[in-house]
């Protein structure tokens, strides 16, 4: 991290400060800065990213804090220019998870917004095109990384195991002998 | 705890083969086939050529087996590029759901006979992925399996001998999982649709 | 049977012109009558001098037939009386003024005496200037009115100095004067030629043409275009053959002349996209070839050229001007797929075409061979070199127009019915029956066209410089 | 009328002609493989391959799928009748160049004609680029072959081959001319530099992508016989086509086996890289020759 | 029963087919075939020994072989064509007019062969240019027509102009007289030579003049392509063929140097033909059009013509008569095949078509023995020609023009694959299952060109024979020689039935290794190896457009000639808008003005 680097930096986190005061500063690791802010000023501090430098959306991911019935969701932006990176991660309820699409600023989100749909269950309203399935094919159950998914119980109820009888050593045969 | 009975389609069925059986095309009389057939596998079993599909992680181990020191082409092994030209399908690794949709597809397009060899565990009980959503537990429900390698990422020597134990199986006739596939198509397509829901995808990137 | 003085050609339609503004209904019947009787007078003239008024020649009034006068007469008058069938409600009031027109070409063609050529000049540039201005298109005939006066005025200065310099008017005289010391003439000569050139349509002098042909009726396009053009040509070829002798030098002058109107017109006419514009320059171009050959002494050929020419532009005329009458207009696109629905105009149209741009089993292709095989055996390569990429040019924008009015505009499968039958049928029928002869007998000659060709040998046989004429005729394949 | 016996000799050529080039084909992959250090199959591998395939149960996509092969192997099979070898001439007087060079190329046609019918647009392109590869090298080698026969007064090859018995080897006469042939077949073989149009990531082995079991060996065996008729070819034309049979046979292996281990180490060429390659170098040598050759032989009279 | 009859009488038939179709369309196809089957009798069982007839003013008939050859290949064109276009289904009736000028071609073309002197033969010539310009009208569009006319034109002017120069030089117009006087006192022979030969190069459609046979070809209507292509453009190598046999070898050629042999003027046009035929192939592969393809292969083809006539040998001129017949042969029924598809599918553009042989295999079979034919494989009569071709070049030791034949031969497999991969192999699209297969009189006169194409290929020494006939009546010294099967060249000898033979023992040796092989299973179309992926629609699973994308990427800045004359047709135009400007402008006193300084320019010269 050149001093000229923190320089920016301390500039530009004052900025953020100043522009948005319940926009906690999480973690900081140098050229990495995780934010915590509230749903309903998602979109002013994207829009003003974007026009301050963060021209890169990398990803959305989505964490499902089950314990407390939440779904967090972590806008991941980079800047070339500075090579600084921002996470501004936002909670939302888990029982009918809905956020506004953000693909009238960062166009690439449709398909990262469609992704999180179909594994999360969240809705993002205005982008109809997240409602299909992306990776899935012919998906027939929960959204698969929602923690009140049971991945073992699907297992074995779709796909079906070998069983062996608990005799353990070598054997005769090998376990598969087909004639 | 007493073992549980488990209906009979998730044992492997121990199918009674006739000894040997002509091939249908040449109706002849019995030695002239049998030797005519014995001289075939012999042809089959020292030119196979295998197909490269690398579905999951034990691929990486098939370069080792292709260069110097290794040298599958001792056996009379070449990569080939399409099916239609290959006699082995070698399921490296784990099949995920995906991914066998492509393979059954692959699979009949190859020209019989033809051989599936799976490498690693996860082809034999779902391995380190058993509790996966999206991957198989057991690949010879939906394919006809020749022959199993152990090892999670088998060692190159453990795939060259692999395939020389192939190779003996097919010299001695015993590697008959393409006759199997074809006498009980209706049971190997069932499982396939249970699990896969539709072998033929027909979505919005498939049109 | 009976000898008729040449003259009745000339004082009969004069007479008939004032006495019709007594009688105003029947005024077309005079005209019909006039022309008729015309052809009839041409049938039965004899070759020969004809002396008026008793005086002795180089005072009276010479009237000299030879072959060359004789058929110009008849295929004149058989297309006057021709045009004349087409009379239409238009024509009524035009009546003594066609008539005067008739009896001044007559006269042109007939007279042997030069002054008295300067008077039916001018009588004819006047009755034409009442024709023209019948279009309503009164700038035009200004124009032509200005040209036609120039043109004249010319004509006189040159006259007048032929005569102060020969002291006489008589052309059979003034021949044997100006063999015997041509020296000094050369200035009138030129200055005559100039005066001629306005009425045959050079290049640099024919703007009036232009106006007037462009948007002439199917009345005034012919006569203006294929006959007044004919006549005025027949006229010069008369004046440059028989009567002046011209050096080297003069000849290279005007025939260069000639020249720039050749590839001038066929450039023009290649660009032009309306079908009057098109004949309009071709003409011009044909009229400079004309003129080339009767000053390089091929006249026979000349002659031939210029009567295949007048029939040619005369139904292209007739039929142009009814159709852009018919259609209102007469651009390409306009017009593109009305001969699909009027086949015979189209075959006629197309014939003459075909004839003027001179292909094979036509009269124009027929006077192309001999006209290129003359030039050849006189060893100059250069000018047939010329004649023929000149007619490769016209070949190809006849071609164009011809394909663009056959053929059905894209959208179409058949259908457009460009009726061009609106008006009375009469008029309808008289120009289908006029296109058809007219296409018939080009295409007659140009399937047996050895009499056609004894007629040029007979009238221009004797070659003023001693070129002998060897015609290909269909008989004989090459004969002397 | 042609003796029944010289048709007997022409399909031992034939016969002949699959066996030797089979066998050499196997040699030629045991040497790449030491080339790449490892040990490589035994040298009649490619015969277990061919009937292997032979005994398998393949797809076909239509008659013409089949057809087009028949024509290939029939080209293939009727060329290598007509190759005369170190004094055996199947059919005497016969064996013309442009004749051979003509049906071989109804062989490449006939092959074109099977990979277009099976519907897969990769063997059309394979077939393009094989195409174009053709245009390549054929071009110069057909030229200098011309030259060659302006020269000796002949276009039989056995004539040729005697001739240069005589009067020395072609090589001496046009050096230039024969390290143009060399590379031209180089490209015919298919070898690695030049074949883009077999290669199996890009066109996933070009137009041989629908062939399989019998198809693929039938394509193989008329492979090696073309093989065998350029390799004699060129040995007959420029290399004087050897007195005996083993000098001949020498011959072809070294040029054989030399083209082998070029191509063992060279990597494959974009088929831009090709065609560009063959307009340039093969070409400019090719004219840079034919001048030469009318300076000092011909002479413009 | 004499030429004269026959011309005329098929005039008459012309203009009564005419006047009956005017009143029953369908009738018009009737009369074209019969009448033109009933010339193909005629002269067939006439030969050579036909007589020409009285004269009839300056038309005189003469029947010479060459003459005769010409007429009996143009007549089969003229004939299947007939056979094909009547049966046809789905054939809208074309206008009463086109019998007429059909047969007025098909006439005029027989007088130009049987012409005695060269105005009778000028006149025909002119006949049958502006009938099928009429024809080519006929059709959708007039580009065609009118470049076809114009270049037309041009050519017959170039005729006119050397007929006219030969008859003033030696007073005589019969073409063997006037040939011979030209060989002792050669006036204007040079000129004469190039002008025919330039007139024969424009019909042919050899390069600077071929700008007219992609427009008329794809404009012409689908009935009178196949004619138009297959025959008429046979015109201009009659004339090459009868000025090339005297004048090359008089003097005032052979006193410049010659090159290997060849005149240097014979030399340059062979260059120019060779250029022709590298140019035609490189246009050819990059056209996407199925006949403007086809138009260009035809104007390479017609190169290979050219260069035959002009090396003078006897195997050369033998190869020419040969390609011409082949030639004709294969590009009547690949026109008469697209014939069928347009009037299927309704377009010939190679990318919107595909997988037709699998509705169509009859049709496909015809159509696969034209292209080997054009590009010169051995069963065909293509190979015969492009052998001898080949031979009397290579013993010539003229090696550029023998490298653009090879280039030519090999650039045209290159073409050919093109055509038949996109149009005929490849995925069927869903549109086209419902095409049947062409109706059995098209399917007929397939046959019989096929058939012509095939046997003439595999048994050539008989027509090897004519050609050797033709050749000495054409005053040649030494004839090509055939000894019983095989045709003796200088350097080599070519027997057809057995490179036929030796490829049918090869067929029946893979044809029995494969019925041996176990049977394979029939497989549908789609059914084939896409890396896995699963594609349900043929459309995007076909290869059509930009088909040799990186061998055209090379010539991509190949000059096009048409170019050219666009410019030419805009100067003119240039030209005529300054003269109307200048001297046809409505001002009375800009003539006032003219009219003064051109008076004063005469006197001023006069008085000098």
């Amino acid at each position: 991290m050149t001093n000229s680097m923190n320089s920016v930096k301390a500039r530009w986190a004052a900025q953020m400060r100043g522009m948005f005061p319940d926009a906690r500063l999480k973690k900081d690791r140098g050229t990495e800065m995780t934010y915590e802010i509230l749903p309903r000023d998602l979109h002013q501090i994207l829009a003003y990213l974007k026009n301050s430098g963060w021209r890169q959306l990398s990803m959305i991911t989505g964490v499902d804090w089950i314990e407390e019935g939440q779904f967090e969701l972590v806008y991941n932006l980079f800047d070339w220019e500075q090579g600084l990176r921002v996470l501004l991660s936002i909670r939302i309820g888990r029982d009918k998870p809905q956020v506004l699409t953000i693909t009238n600023i960062y166009a690439g989100a449709q398909y990262y917004e469609r992704e999180i749909h179909e594994f999360f269950g969240i809705e993002f309203i205005g982008n109809e095109d997240a409602l299909k399935s992306l990776f899935l094919e012919r998906w027939d159950a929960l959204p698969p990384l929602r923690k009140d998914f049971d991945s073992r119980a699907y297992s074995d109820k779709k796909y079906v195991k070998r069983f062996y009888d608990p005799v353990y050593g070598p054997q005769g045969g090998a376990p598969f002998e087909r004639s | 705890m007493p073992k549980k009975q488990l209906p009979s389609r998730f044992y492997p069925v121990k199918h009674e083969m006739q000894t040997v059986e002509a091939p249908a095309e040449k109706i002849s009389p019995q030695q002239r086939a049998e030797t005519w057939e014995k001289i075939a596998q012999y042809f089959r079993a020292n030119s196979l050529w295998m197909l490269n599909y690398c579905t999951g992680c034990c691929a990486i181990e098939l370069p080792l087996v292709m260069t110097s020191r290794f040298d599958m082409e001792r056996l009379g092994m070449m990569p080939m590029a399409t099916p239609r030209q290959a006699d082995i399908l070698l399921v490296t690794g784990y099949a995920s759901l995906k991914t066998l949709r492509r393979l059954i597809y692959t699979y009949e397009q190859m020209g019989t006979p033809k051989y599936v060899v799976a490498f690693g565990p996860c082809a034999v009980n779902g391995g380190i992925y058993h509790d996966a959503y999206a991957v198989l537990n057991r690949l010879d429900l939906y394919l006809p399996v020749d022959l199993y390698i152990a090892g999670c990422m088998p060692k190159p020597e453990a795939v060259m001998s692999g395939f020389m134990k192939l190779i003996e199986l097919i010299e001695s006739g015993k590697a008959t999982g393409w006759k199997d596939y074809e006498q009980r198509y209706e049971w190997y397509k069932k499982n396939q649709l249970e699990a896969v829901g539709e072998v033929f995808i027909h979505d919005e990137f498939h049109e | 049977m009976m000898n008729l003085n040449p003259v009745l050609t000339i004082a009969l339609p004069l007479i008939l012109a004032f006495t019709k503004i007594m009688y105003r209904r029947i005024a077309n019947l005079f005209l019909i009558v006039g022309s008729l009787i015309n052809i009839f007078v041409v049938m039965f003239l004899k070759e020969g001098q004809y002396l008026m008024g008793g005086y002795r020649p180089p005072f009276g009034i010479i009237l000299q037939v030879d072959t060359y006068a004789l058929y110009s007469l008849l295929v004149l008058n058989v297309l006057f009386a021709a045009l004349m069938l087409l009379v239409t409600k238009k024509a009524e009031n035009l009546t003594s003024s066609s008539l005067i027109a008739l009896a001044a070409l007559n006269g042109l063609i007939l007279t042997g005496d030069l002054f008295n050529l300067f008077v039916f000049l001018e009588i004819a540039t006047i009755a034409a200037l009442i024709l023209v201005s019948s279009i309503k298109k009164y700038h035009q005939a200004f124009n032509y009115m200005v040209a036609g006066a120039i043109g004249s005025t010319f004509y006189l200065l040159g006259l007048g100095l032929l005569y102060k310099q020969y002291g006489t008017l008589n052309m059979a005289r003034m021949h044997e004067l100006m063999a015997a010391s041509p020296s000094g003439s050369a200035v009138a000569v030129i200055l005559i030629f100039i005066g001629l050139a306005v009425e045959i349509k050079l290049m640099p002098f024919s703007s009036w043409a232009a106006g007037v042909l462009k948007n002439a009726d199917e009345w005034i396009g012919p006569m203006i275009g294929a006959i007044y053009g004919g006549v005025m040509m027949i006229v010069v070829g008369r004046l440059f053959t028989d009567i002046f002798v011209m050096d080297a030098k003069v000849r290279l002058m005007l025939s260069l002349l000639t020249l720039i109107t050749l590839v001038g017109g066929e450039a023009a006419a290649f660009q032009s996209r309306k079908v009057r514009e098109v004949l309009l320059y071709s003409g011009v171009a044909q009229a400079g070839l004309e003129a080339l050959l009767i000053l390089n002494g091929y006249p026979a050929i000349g002659f031939i050229l210029v009567l295949s020419n007048m029939t040619a532009k005369y139904v292209m005329f007739l039929l142009a001007g009814y159709m852009a009458e018919e259609a209102g207009g007469d651009d390409f696109d306009r017009l593109t797929g009305v001969f699909r629905s009027n086949p015979v105009h189209g075959f006629a149209f197309t014939v003459a075409g075909l004839s003027l741009a001179g292909l094979p089993l036509f009269f124009g292709f027929i006077v192309k061979l001999n006209l290129l095989y003359n030039l050849m055996l006189s060893h100059s390569y250069w000018l047939p070199a010329l004649i023929l990429s000149a007619s490769l040019v016209e070949g190809i924008y006849m071609l164009r127009m011809i394909l663009g009015l056959w053929r059905l505009p894209e959208g179409h499968r058949g259908g457009l019915q460009v009726r061009i039958l609106g008006s009375s049928h009469r008029r309808k029928y008289a120009v289908y029956t006029i296109s058809m002869v007219l296409s018939l007998a080009l295409i007659l000659f140009g399937l047996a066209p050895d009499n056609a060709l004894s007629i040029a040998r007979r009238a221009r046989g004797a070659d003023t410089d001693g070129k002998p004429l060897v015609l290909i005729t269909m008989k004989g394949g090459i004969g002397q | 009328m042609i003796a029944y016996q010289s048709i007997g000799t022409a399909l031992g050529m034939a016969l002949f002609a699959w066996l030797m080039q089979t066998g050499l084909s196997g040699v030629d992959r045991k040497i790449t493989a030491r080339i790449q250090k490892r040990r490589g199959p035994v040298w009649y591998q490619n015969f277990r391959d061919v009937f292997k395939l032979l005994n398998k149960r393949s797809v076909t996509h239509g008659w013409i799928f089949d057809l087009g092969l028949l024509i290939a192997l029939a080209g293939a099979i009727g060329t290598a009748m007509f190759m005369p070898m170190a004094g055996i001439i199947p059919l005497q007087g016969y064996d013309n160049f442009f004749m051979i060079t003509y049906l071989a190329a109804l062989g490449v046609f006939g092959r074109a004609l099977s990979a277009g019918a099976s519907g897969n647009p990769l063997a059309a392109i394979g077939v393009m680029r094989g195409l174009t590869q053709n245009i390549g090298y054929k071009l110069p080698y057909m030229v200098l072959v011309i030259v060659l026969i302006n020269y000796y007064k002949t276009s039989s090859i056995s004539g040729i081959a005697a001739l240069q018995q005589v009067q020395g080897w072609s090589v001496l006469k046009m050096p230039l001319g024969v390290l143009v042939a060399f590379i031209s077949l180089h490209g015919m073989l298919g070898k690695k530099p030049f074949d883009t149009y077999l290669a199996p990531s890009e066109v996933a082995s070009g137009p041989m992508v629908e062939f399989g079991g019998k198809y693929l060996g039938l394509l193989n065996i008329a492979h090696e016989i073309a093989v065998f008729v350029e390799i004699s070819l060129f040995v007959n034309l420029f290399l004087g086509g050897g007195a005996t049979l083993a000098e001949f046979l020498l011959k072809y292996m070294a040029v054989y086996l030399l083209s082998s281990c070029l191509g063992a180490v060279m990597g494959r060429l974009r088929v831009e890289q090709v065609v560009r390659f063959y307009y340039k170098v093969p070409i400019g040598l090719t004219i840079l020759q034919v001048l030469l050759f009318t300076l000092l032989y011909g002479g413009v009279s | 029963m004499n030429w004269l009859s026959l011309i005329v009488s098929l005039f008459l038939t012309g203009i009564a087919g005419y006047f009956i179709a005017r009143i029953k369309p369908s009738l018009g196809a009737w009369i074209a075939m019969a009448a033109s089957c009933a010339a193909l009798l005629l002269v067939l069982l006439g030969g050579d020994a036909l007589p020409g007839g009285p004269a009839w003013g300056l038309i005189r008939f003469e029947v010479t072989p060459l003459g005769w050859f010409f007429s009996l290949l143009i007549i089969l064109v003229f004939s299947t064509n007939g056979i094909g276009s009547l049966a046809a289904k789905g054939r809208q009736h074309r206008e009463p007019v086109y019998t007429m000028l059909y047969l007025f071609a098909l006439a005029a073309s027989l007088g130009v062969f049987a012409a005695e002197n060269w105005l009778a033969l000028f006149i025909f010539w002119e006949i049958a240019v502006w009938s099928s310009t009429f024809a080519i009208g006929l059709g959708n569009g007039r580009k065609g027509s009118v470049s076809y006319f114009g270049m037309s034109l041009l050519g017959s002017l170039m005729m006119l102009f050397a007929i006219l120069a030969m008859g003033s030089a030696y007073q005589t117009f019969q073409i063997r007289e006037a040939l011979t006087t030209a060989l002792q006192n050669p006036g204007p022979a040079l000129m004469v030579f190039i002008l025919m030969l330039g007139s024969s190069m424009v019909k042919l459609g050899i390069m600077p003049f071929h700008i007219w046979m992609p427009p008329a070809y794809t404009e012409a209507p689908d009935e009178f392509a196949p004619a138009l292509a297959g025959g008429l453009s046979k015109l201009g190598a009659f004339t090459a063929f009868l000025v090339s046999a005297y004048l090359p070898i008089s003097g005032f050629m052979g006193g410049s140097w010659r090159v290997k042999g060849l005149p240097a003027l014979s030399y340059g046009l062979v260059l120019l033909a060779s250029a022709s035929i590298v140019f035609g192939t490189l246009m050819a592969i990059r056209q996407e059009d199925a006949k403007k393809l086809l138009a260009y292969s035809s104007a390479a083809n017609g190169g290979y013509i050219i260069i035959g006539i002009l090396m003078g040998t006897s195997m050369s001129v033998s190869g020419a008569l040969v390609h011409l017949l082949a030639h004709a042969l294969a590009t009547t029924t690949a026109f008469s095949v697209l014939a069928v598809i347009v009037r299927q599918t309704g377009t010939s553009r190679m990318d919107a078509l595909g997988g037709l042989a699998h509705r169509m295999p009859l049709t496909f079979l015809a159509f696969l023995t034209a292209i080997l034919s054009l590009v010169g494989l051995p069963p065909m009569l293509g190979f015969v020609s492009k052998w001898l071709i080949l031979q009397s070049l290579a013993s010539q030791g003229l090696f550029l023009p023998a490298a653009a034949v090879v280039f030519g031969s090999i650039g045209s497999m290159l073409y050919a694959f093109r055509i038949l991969s996109t149009v005929f192999l490849g995925q069927l699209k869903p549109r086209h299952r419902a095409l049947q297969e062409s109706s059995p009189g098209v399917l007929l006169s397939l046959a019989i060109l096929s058939g012509a194409t095939m046997g003439l290929g595999v048994y050539p020494s008989g027509l090897i024979q004519y050609t050797a006939k033709i050749e000495a009546s054409l005053g040649m010294s030494e004839t090509v020689q055939t000894a019983g099967l095989s045709i003796r060249g200088i350097n080599g000898n070519l027997n057809a039935l057995l490179i036929m033979g030796a490829f049918l023992i090869g067929m029946v040796i893979a044809g029995a290794i494969f019925f041996k092989a176990p049977r394979s299973r029939k497989v549908d179309l789609m059914d084939t190896y896409t890396a896995g992926e699963f594609i349900y629609s043929p459309e995007l699973y076909h290869y059509g457009t930009q088909f040799a994308a990186p061998f055209e990427r090379i010539y991509e800045k190949l000059p096009s000639i048409s170019r050219v004359y666009a410019a030419l047709a805009s100067l003119t135009d240039d030209l005529g808008n300054l003269v109307k400007y200048l001297f046809f402008s409505p001002m009375p006193s800009r003539t006032a003005l003219w009219i003064s300084v051109v008076t004063i320019l005469l006197i001023w010269g006069e008085v000098l």
